[in-house]
């Protein structure tokens, strides 16, 4: 593993780099080499196959992390290559050149994150949702059982008592620190 | 001392009863501390319960009185007896009515013991069978608030 | 025997041959069952299903066409079944054997699903022409190899009419086509396969790939026109075999005997096969069942 | 967990005076409205069609969810449903009985609902699992349905998550019975409550370009 | 020919949600020329459940019983893939005792086996014939039973779990799983070869049909009995070696062909395989020992920050589990990469074209496409 | 299409002629598993009512319903299952710190009707009720952890030579790991005298926040440090997860979080209107209760002066407490953030003569909190004797820094805390010490730890033993005389011990040290007044205010209360912080209705 991301050192600036498992590390690029990255490493080194692209959502940060996982099938290791773009107005470049298969994962990027890749087929073309009017539902700003209780109403006439809440009050808990409201 | 009858036997021990009630009554208006006085008038009431009962014995009613076994925990066995004084506190009023009992207990044991008339050595026995009672309520009345502890 | 007694007759064989025709469908279903390691349904399920359907309520309209198809499906078999003497000898049971009527039986074979074919076209599910498609090219190669063994009996015989190709069996299972004339006999009996739409050929219907096919729209009383139509079809097409090749019979139960063994050869394979596609089934037929089938007539014209 | 807050209920209210299912002898209670006056007739015809029917479930074989999952065993030999009947139809429209095994997403009730109008009257839905009681497992997710019956009728409810297959025989011994005593009248029910339900699958589809009925 | 003219030849066809043929809830819209499929897309969704979405709002623990559920016929891979990823980043790893890491072993060869089972029943199902599934199911059934005496449950086992697993093997259970499963498989297995394998018709209809090419192998990152169809011996089993699998005596199985024949051949032998394994690891399983780790307290168990990667052969290919924790007691995401993504979505949409209507179902079978897996 | 291809599958027609695999459908022929998991069962009487299995559900299936009155111990509520959520992960089951909960083997449950499938395990009636098989809770797996972190203690050898403080206390990652085991459950709540947020504080403690936690205990505590170092703990006898495994160390946690802060005033955010300003309050008695309420009237601008007979606040805890336990620099800390709050202090003070009547009219109000400062007598003869000392006495001695003697070898007669502390003080002071215990050594009143304590550090302890008499030796020594006893049941309360007559032992010792209790003492009052607040047993009773049966006198503590905890004494003064406001119209009078239950989500 450590050749490899010497090899990549050596041509491509690389932000931070971890050795989680003996078969797999992880590196940082920035957004703009993830390309350039992906393409050497198809054509110069056995890391052919896109195992699967990810997207993780830093809500605080504002960024999304992309996560290209590359794949050595015939040395049996993998390279996670990962990098973070600005949440708002999220675009990345495609890679459905070099994978075909990559459109399908930026065709659920696109609907469930909202990222757009530029050039991929079939952007904007509903994949698993269908009517779809809300946020990207896997962004973290969207509240799934918010949305839940807007849309799926539930059987009523369940009520549920909190045994915290419920022995603090039948025992009188009280506070003196502070006021009651 | 000699018995010749029930009769004469249960008035011994109504007078008995009296003496013990006088004696809380006088107690109770001794002590000083708070509330002490009455506790001492309850027991002076309850000794006149007791009389009643014994009344009731002499009347010919025996259902209820002293059947089975009584238990003894012996607390008051081997404590000092205390003599009654104004500063009494709950400890003292405890001990000195549980060494009361027990001394009536004492008694009606000695007078069983003495007594060759097996009816009347009955009832002295369940005389003092019904004072070892009285004593295991203040006996337990001990072991629960004194010797919680302990 | 007067005409009228006939019809009578023959409505009572029709109604018999659609209540034989349902009850082989759930004894089979049954022998199915067993062989796939399960219990089954009951014998008699069929006509459950048979009622069940009539007391569903008609939800679709998918235009006249589409109405009149199971009407044609189930006249086919019935028409079918009315030309073919089920029980040589008892008049009862002869229905309306004429000269000739194997040419009327062989245009009733096709009418039946020809009708289907123009019903289950205007009923509008993309299904249904695809199933139509492959069934009327899957009938015609079946109907060559039938044909030809059809032509071989005709000509070994002389004649057009099954009372009389049946008449000639008589006397002994040596004297039956099936001995007689072998050739045709395979031919005719590989093309039963087809006919009967037991797998392997059973692609016309086929559920993993286009939901039953032609009926697939048909629901409620239509449907079960469709069940007396199959039904009826059935028993039809095992008669006609059995006086073709078996000699016909003599008695009901000899005829009961003989049709389900003929019924029973196309369950016998088509348990343990899987379907052939429609091209592979068309190259099946004009395979070694023709040559079956050509050489069977030519085995008569060289014995002549 | 978080606070849960409280659901938002359906759009709109079953009409008035209209009854989850109406029992045999009230209104219309199998759909035959032209059937023969004379009452004895009605209801012994009834009975006679309510017995055909029950002895002849067809379910469509239609897996909307997990639960399809056990249903190949039950339609298989270890415990052939074939057995009682039943047996699995390919099309809506030769099938009496829908299953829906489970959950089911948005996108799936959209066409589950127009596979159960194609199927021909009177059909019955069995809900199975715990999804279709209320919600299951996906209680919270933004794509699954909570309640079945907001939707369409469901006839009877078979609890598990997985059921298994002999729950799921008992489940359809059930459903037969009610048949057969002709209670089973929630397709009955919807067409009565047509626009009630019709809100209720509105408010969730929002791309809804299905005619209102698809017969 | 013009846009028009093809378009006018050309027949669209779903297949799918409501369709016998296909695999699950999903459907195929395909264009027909003939009996020919022209182009075909795969439409998935209908259960789509967000299975990521709801892990991201649940404690560890909690989402442990949902995992299972992605893949409906195969549940074990996800549990014990959730469960792996998780103590990798927690460190509880090193702390998963050996019984533990054998039952786990067993439970995924047995969940394979089942599956397997399954498989090889829909190959000729989808053709049309019902003796073989009939049989295949009653034989996964036996081992939904063995499930359902181990783990408490037929379908969804719920078994797998941080640190181990939940219960003990009971007594005798290597004995029931000999007589009541392993030697039934056996006796029915070459019965089942005649059906299918030697079957005139299943051989006409599977040889050559379905052919996926070698050099896709690797670009699309094709795994499981499809790639080993193709004479590639690639599996996690071996290449990434996980649990008990490195000390168990096992090759394997690959073939040459890449059709349809080819796969369910290799699936035929990794039955046999299976049955083999599950034997080895039922001789060798430790009779003594806990079989879990002692756990947090799970409501408020919290995993440092951290990502990582963890694969396992499931029956259908490489399952991997992307796990992003923050250093809360919940993940921070969660991606699960089933093999049906790449072989139902991208692979199968490839192989469309020019196939015949009829094979459609059955070649869905072969890649084993799993709907739920795909959308999740 | 070779031949035998084609006759091959042929064989297949083999299966027709054996038995068909289908399962008869008869009922029971396949009954779930052994540990299927079916359909709840619920062990009313065990189940507490903790509510873990609603909370590590993840459908949210499980609501907690009122089913009982609510007991310390037991919520009273039960959970109610809704089949409409459940996945059947029995993850409820695993959780289940009681035990109580299980699943059955039974798995047909078939309705029409979507509503039905809810019931209360337990107590709604279910054919599965009692059945023999399903899925069960196993020793070998846990999710919730039932082993405490371990506490560190001084070595027994090491500290029987110093007062320095026995217990290490937890470090920071200790704490969190301890913290993290908690269920939130609250059952403690229910449990603790004073109602402390003890889920609240160790929540925010897991979670890093030791100032919030802080801020939470002092909400309703205004000794956390003494407790966190001294109490009874009664939280965690009822402790869920302490059903089956350790409670939680809720103590040790609080003693962490208390311990790391010096300057408490600047960490504690006190935002109470100030309603007293102008308003006088005399505490008569610096022990828990009496800091209690100085603090949180004080903080309400009340003017507030206690008053203590001995140098140094702190009552019971400051004299009673061994300062192995309980060390000074703790209380000072304590004192300093009274002092900070502006609570005049008084010490080397005795209230006596008409002094209770000058303050009554001069405060607004009094609180006596002087608690339980006579000791019972032995009662037994001899008792006079030199060398037959007063446990209190001692401890007190050595508290304030006098010169304690005990000689080379003690007897402490009894069982309770005191007993244990006079035993463990006098093994510092170099003396051999046996304790000589009426009952049976699991009766002893005195905390299980403390014994434990106290016989590593060589103390002996002997049980059923009761003391007859003491003697004097010849050689200037005591011999202490005790008969062993039998334990006789009783009709009321524990089993009794029963002197077995004529055994009788000796024991030559130097002290014999008493603790068999104490009582309060009232002669400092105006005997009318005492007359109209105590019993004869020395006991207040007070209102629902706190307030006694004289107007505007409070009490509280072990003056009120019979379990003579500093918990005790401290929610004795919290009740006497609202009554007194109460008294004086700031706070309305309680209105005595019927708790509202508090359904806190319709989900």
């Amino acid at each position: 593993m450590k050749t490899i991301i010497d090899d990549i050192r050596a041509r491509f600036s690389v932000e931070w780099e971890h050795e989680q498992r003996a078969d797999l590390a992880q590196i940082g690029v920035a957004p703009g080499t993830v390309v350039p990255l992906l393409t050497w490493m198809k054509l110069h080194t056995p890391f052919v196959q896109l195992n699967h692209l990810s997207v993780v959502d830093w809500l605080e940060d504002g960024e999304f992390q992309l996560t290209y996982l590359l794949t050595d099938p015939h040395g049996h290791r993998s390279l996670m290559v990962c990098t973070r773009i600005p949440r708002e107005e999220a675009t990345m470049e495609s890679v459905h050149e070099l994978w075909p298969q990559a459109v399908t994962y930026e065709q659920e990027i696109n609907e469930m994150f909202g990222i757009h890749f530029p050039g991929s087929p079939r952007q904007g073309v509903p994949f698993i949702l269908e009517g779809w009017d809300d946020l990207p539902p896997m962004r973290r700003d969207f509240d799934t059982v918010a949305y839940m209780h807007a849309h799926h109403p539930s059987r009523p006439g369940r009520e549920h008592v909190d045994p915290r809440v419920y022995v603090g009050k039948v025992f009188g808990e009280r506070g003196y620190l502070h006021d009651d409201d | 001392m000699q018995f010749d009858s029930i009769e004469e036997i249960l008035d011994f021990a109504i007078g008995k009863e009296m003496e013990a009630h006088d004696m809380y009554m006088d107690i109770a208006g001794k002590v000083k501390r708070p509330g002490l006085e009455k506790t001492f008038l309850e027991l002076a009431q309850m000794e006149l319960g007791h009389k009643a009962r014994l009344e009731q014995v002499k009347a010919g009613d025996l259902s209820g009185f002293a059947a089975g076994e009584v238990q003894n925990l012996k607390i008051s066995d081997h404590l000092v007896d205390v003599k009654p004084h104004p500063n009494m506190d709950y400890q003292e009023a405890l001990l000195f009515a549980m060494k009361a009992e027990q001394r009536a207990h004492d008694l009606y044991v000695d007078l069983a013991r003495a007594t060759s008339d097996p009816g009347l050595r009955e009832l002295f026995k369940g005389l003092a069978k019904e004072e070892l009672k009285h004593k295991l309520f203040f006996e337990t009345e001990y072991d629960d608030v004194i010797l919680e502890g302990n | 025997m007067p005409l009228l007694p006939k019809i009578l007759w023959s409505l009572v064989g029709v109604l018999g041959a659609l209540a034989y025709g349902l009850a082989i469908g759930g004894i089979i279903r049954k022998v199915m069952a067993r062989i796939q390691g399960r219990i089954g349904p009951p014998v008699w399920q069929p006509y459950l299903d048979l009622g069940k359907n009539l007391s569903l309520r008609t939800a679709t309209h998918h235009g006249v066409m589409s109405f009149i198809a199971p009407i044609f499906r189930a006249g086919g078999g019935i028409g079918l079944y009315l030309l073919i003497p089920v029980v040589v000898g008892v008049p009862a049971l002869e229905n309306f054997s004429f000269s000739g009527d194997l040419l009327m039986a062989m245009y009733f074979m096709f009418f039946g699903s020809l009708g289907m074919a123009l019903g289950a076209a205007e009923a509008g599910h993309p299904h249904s022409p695809i199933g139509i498609s492959r069934g009327l090219s899957q009938m015609t190669a079946y109907e060559l190899p039938f044909a030809l063994a059809v032509v071989a009996l005709v000509a070994q015989t002389g004649s057009f009419s099954i009372h009389e190709i049946v008449a000639a069996q008589q006397g002994g299972w040596l004297h039956w086509n099936l001995i007689q004339n072998p050739l045709a006999a395979v031919a005719a009996f590989l093309a039963f396969l087809g006919m009967n739409m037991y797998a392997p050929f059973n692609i016309v219907g086929a559920p993993q790939e286009i939901p039953v096919g032609p009926p697939t729209e048909f629901n409620s009383q239509f449907l079960s026109l469709l069940m007396v139509g199959r039904a009826t079809f059935a028993v039809a097409k095992m008669v006609l075999y059995m006086d073709l090749f078996l000699g016909g019979a003599t008695s009901l139960p000899e005829a009961f005997v003989k049709t389900f063994l003929i019924y029973f050869w196309s369950v016998f394979v088509g348990a343990v096969f899987p379907r052939f596609r429609t091209e592979q089934a068309i190259r099946f037929f004009l395979g070694w069942p023709t040559v079956a089938g050509v050489a069977g007539v030519l085995l008569v014209m060289l014995n002549r | 967990m978080e606070k849960r807050k409280l659901p938002v209920l359906p759009v709109a209210a079953p009409p008035e005076g209209s009854r989850p299912h109406a029992p045999l002898g009230e209104g219309c209670f199998l759909g035959e409205e032209e059937l023969p006056k004379a009452p004895a007739l009605k209801e012994a015809l009834a009975t006679i069609k309510n017995w055909f029917r029950a002895q002849s479930l067809w379910v469509m074989a239609y897996g909307t969810g997990c639960g399809a999952i056990e249903l190949r065993p039950l339609t298989t030999a270890r415990f052939d449903m074939e057995r009682f009947g039943m047996a699995m139809r390919p099309t809506p429209r030769q099938s009496n009985v829908l299953i829906v095994s489970g959950y089911l997403a948005t996108k799936s009730l959209k066409r589950v609902i127009r596979a159960y109008e194609q199927m021909p009257s009177p059909k019955w839905i069995v809900g199975l699992g715990s999804c279709t009681i209320n919600g299951g497992m996906y209680w919270d997710s933004y794509n699954t349905i909570n309640r079945l019956d907001l939707y369409l009728p469901v006839d009877v409810y078979i609890a598990g998550c997985m059921p298994r297959p002999e729950a799921l025989i008992e489940g359809f011994k059930y459903l037969m019975e009610r048949v057969k005593k002709g209670e089973a009248n929630g397709w009955h029910h919807y067409l009565e409550n047509l626009d009630w339900y019709k809100a209720n699958q509105k408010k969730l589809i929002t791309d809804w370009n299905l005619p209102d009925y698809n017969w | 020919m013009t846009t028009t003219e093809t378009l006018r030849r050309r027949v669209q066809l779903w297949f799918g949600p409501q369709h016998p043929g296909i695999t699950g809830n999903m459907s195929v819209q395909a264009w027909l020329e003939g009996d020919t499929l022209t182009q075909g897309i795969t439409h998935v969704g209908y259960l789509h459940r967000a299975f990521e979405k709801l892990m991201e709002r649940r404690k560890f623990i909690q989402s442990f019983p949902i995992v299972c559920r992605i893949c409906v016929p195969e549940p074990d891979t996800n549990e014990y893939l959730l469960a792996a990823a998780l103590e990798e980043l927690s460190g509880l790893d090193r702390e998963v005792p050996e019984k533990a890491l054998w039952i786990r072993t067993l439970v995924l060869e047995m969940s394979r086996l089942a599956a397997m089972l399954q498989v090889l029943g829909g190959h000729v199902g989808s053709m049309g014939l019902g003796v073989v599934p009939n049989w295949t199911y009653t034989l996964r059934d036996y081992v939904l039973d063995r499930f359902e005496e181990l783990t408490g449950a037929r379908v969804y086992h719920m078994y797998t779990v941080f640190g181990g697993v939940r219960r003990d093997l009971p007594e005798g259970f290597a004995e029931r799983m000999e007589t009541e499963v392993l030697a039934k498989i056996e006796a029915k297995l070459p019965v089942i070869d005649n059906a299918i394998f030697d079957s005139s018709v299943f051989r006409k209809r599977a040889i050559g049909v379905g052919v996926v090419p070698e050099e896709w192998a690797d670009e699309m990152g094709i795994s499981g009995p499809v790639v080993r169809a193709m004479g590639i011996p690639r599996d996690t089993r071996k290449d990434f070696p996980y649990l008990k699998y490195p000390e168990l005596d096992f090759e394997v199985v690959t073939t040459t062909g890449s059709d349809i024949y080819a796969r369910a051949w290799i699936r035929r032998q990794e039955i046999a395989q299976s049955v083999d394994l599950i034997r080895q690891i039922l001789r060798r399983m430790p009779t003594e020992g806990p079989y879990c780790a002692k756990l947090p307290n799970m409501l408020t168990w919290t995993i440092p920050p951290g990502q990582t990667y963890v694969r396992a052969e499931a029956s259908r290919g490489e399952m991997g589990y992307y796990v992003v924790t923050d250093g809360s007691d919940k993940m921070r995401r969660v991606h699960v990469r089933g093999p049906s993504y790449v072989h139902g979505v991208s692979l199968l949409e490839r192989l469309i074209p020019g196939t015949n209507i009829a094979d459609l179902s059955p070649l869905m079978v072969s890649l084993q496409t799993c709907p739920p897996e795909i959308e999740r | 299409m070779s031949l035998k291809n084609t006759l091959a599958p042929f064989s297949a027609w083999m299966q027709a002629f054996s038995k068909p695999f289908t399962v008869p459908d008869e009922p029971g022929v396949r009954p779930g598993a052994p540990r299927y998991r079916g359909w709840h069962i619920n062990d009313r009487e065990t189940c507490i009512g903790c509510g873990t299995c609603a909370e590590i559900c993840q459908n949210v299936a499980i609501d907690m319903v009122p089913v009982d009155e609510p007991t310390k111990g037991d919520s009273g509520l039960r959970p109610k299952v809704d089949y409409g959520r459940c996945c059947w992960c029995a993850l409820c089951v695993d959780v289940c710190p009681s035990g109580s909960l299980a699943m059955s083997n039974e798995y047909v449950w078939v309705d029409h009707d979507g509503d039905a499938f809810r019931y209360t395990p337990g107590v709604d009636e279910k054919p599965w009720d009692g059945a023999e098989l399903g899925w069960r809770k196993d020793e070998g797996f846990d999710i919730v952890d039932h082993e405490r972190v371990p506490m560190g203690h001084l070595d027994p050898e090491e500290r029987i030579h110093t007062w320095a403080e026995v217990v290490v206390g937890y470090t920071e990652e200790e704490a969190r790991r301890e913290a993290a085991r908690c269920v939130e459950c609250g059952l403690c709540v229910a449990a603790c005298p004073a109602h402390m947020h003890i889920p609240d504080y160790i929540a925010a403690i897991r979670d890093g926040d030791d100032v919030r936690a802080l801020n939470v205990i002092y909400d309703n505590n205004s000794m956390p440090e003494m407790c966190g170092k001294v109490c009874t703990r009664r939280c965690e006898s009822v402790c869920s997860i302490g059903v089956n495994g350790d409670p939680l160390a809720i103590r040790w946690l609080k003693r962490y979080v208390t311990e790391r802060f010096d300057d408490l005033k600047s960490v504690l955010d006190v935002d109470v209107e100030r309603v007293g300003e102008g308003r006088k309050i005399a505490v008569i008695g610096g022990g828990p209760s009496g800091i209690t309420v100085a603090y949180y009237l004080a903080i309400r601008g009340f003017e507030v002066t206690i008053h203590e007979a001995l140098p140094q606040l702190g009552g019971a805890t400051f004299f009673g407490i061994p300062k192995y336990r309980f060390p000074m620099p703790s209380l000072e800390k304590q004192i300093k953030l009274l002092e900070d709050a502006g609570v005049k202090i008084v010490t080397n003070h005795r209230v006596e003569g008409d002094e209770l009547r000058r303050m009554l009219e001069e405060n607004d109000a009094v609180f006596i909190g002087t608690g339980l400062m006579k000791p019972y007598r032995l009662g037994a003869e001899g008792e006079d004797l030199p060398g037959v000392v007063y446990a209190l006495d001692l401890l007190r001695d050595k508290n304030i820094g006098r010169e304690v003697e005990v000689g080379e070898r003690v007897v402490v007669v009894g069982g309770g805390n005191v007993a244990i502390d006079a035993a463990r003080v006098s093994r510092r002071l170099g003396a051999e010490v046996t304790i000589a215990y009426r009952r049976r050594i699991v009766d002893m009143p005195a905390d299980d730890e403390e014994i434990e304590d106290a016989e590593a550090e060589g103390v002996e302890i002997i049980p059923q033993a009761i003391p007859l008499r003491v003697e004097r030796t010849d050689d200037g020594r005591l011999d202490f005389v005790w008969g062993p006893a039998e334990m006789v049941p009783s009709d009321r309360g524990r089993p009794r011990p029963k002197l077995i007559e004529g055994v009788e032992h000796h024991m030559v010792v130097d002290r014999v040290i008493v603790a068999i209790g104490q009582s309060a003492d009232h002669s400092w009052m105006p005997p009318d007044i005492a007359e109209k607040v105590a019993d004869a047993k020395g006991w207040i009773t007070v209102d629902h205010n706190g307030m006694t049966g004289h107007r505007g006198i409070f009490a509280g503590g072990d003056l009120v209360n019979d379990t003579a905890d500093a918990i005790s004494a401290i929610a004795d003064g919290l009740r006497a912080v609202e009554g007194i406001q109460r008294f004086l119209g700031i706070l309305p009078e309680r209105e005595e209705t019927e708790p509202e239950i508090p359904v806190i989500t319709v989900r």
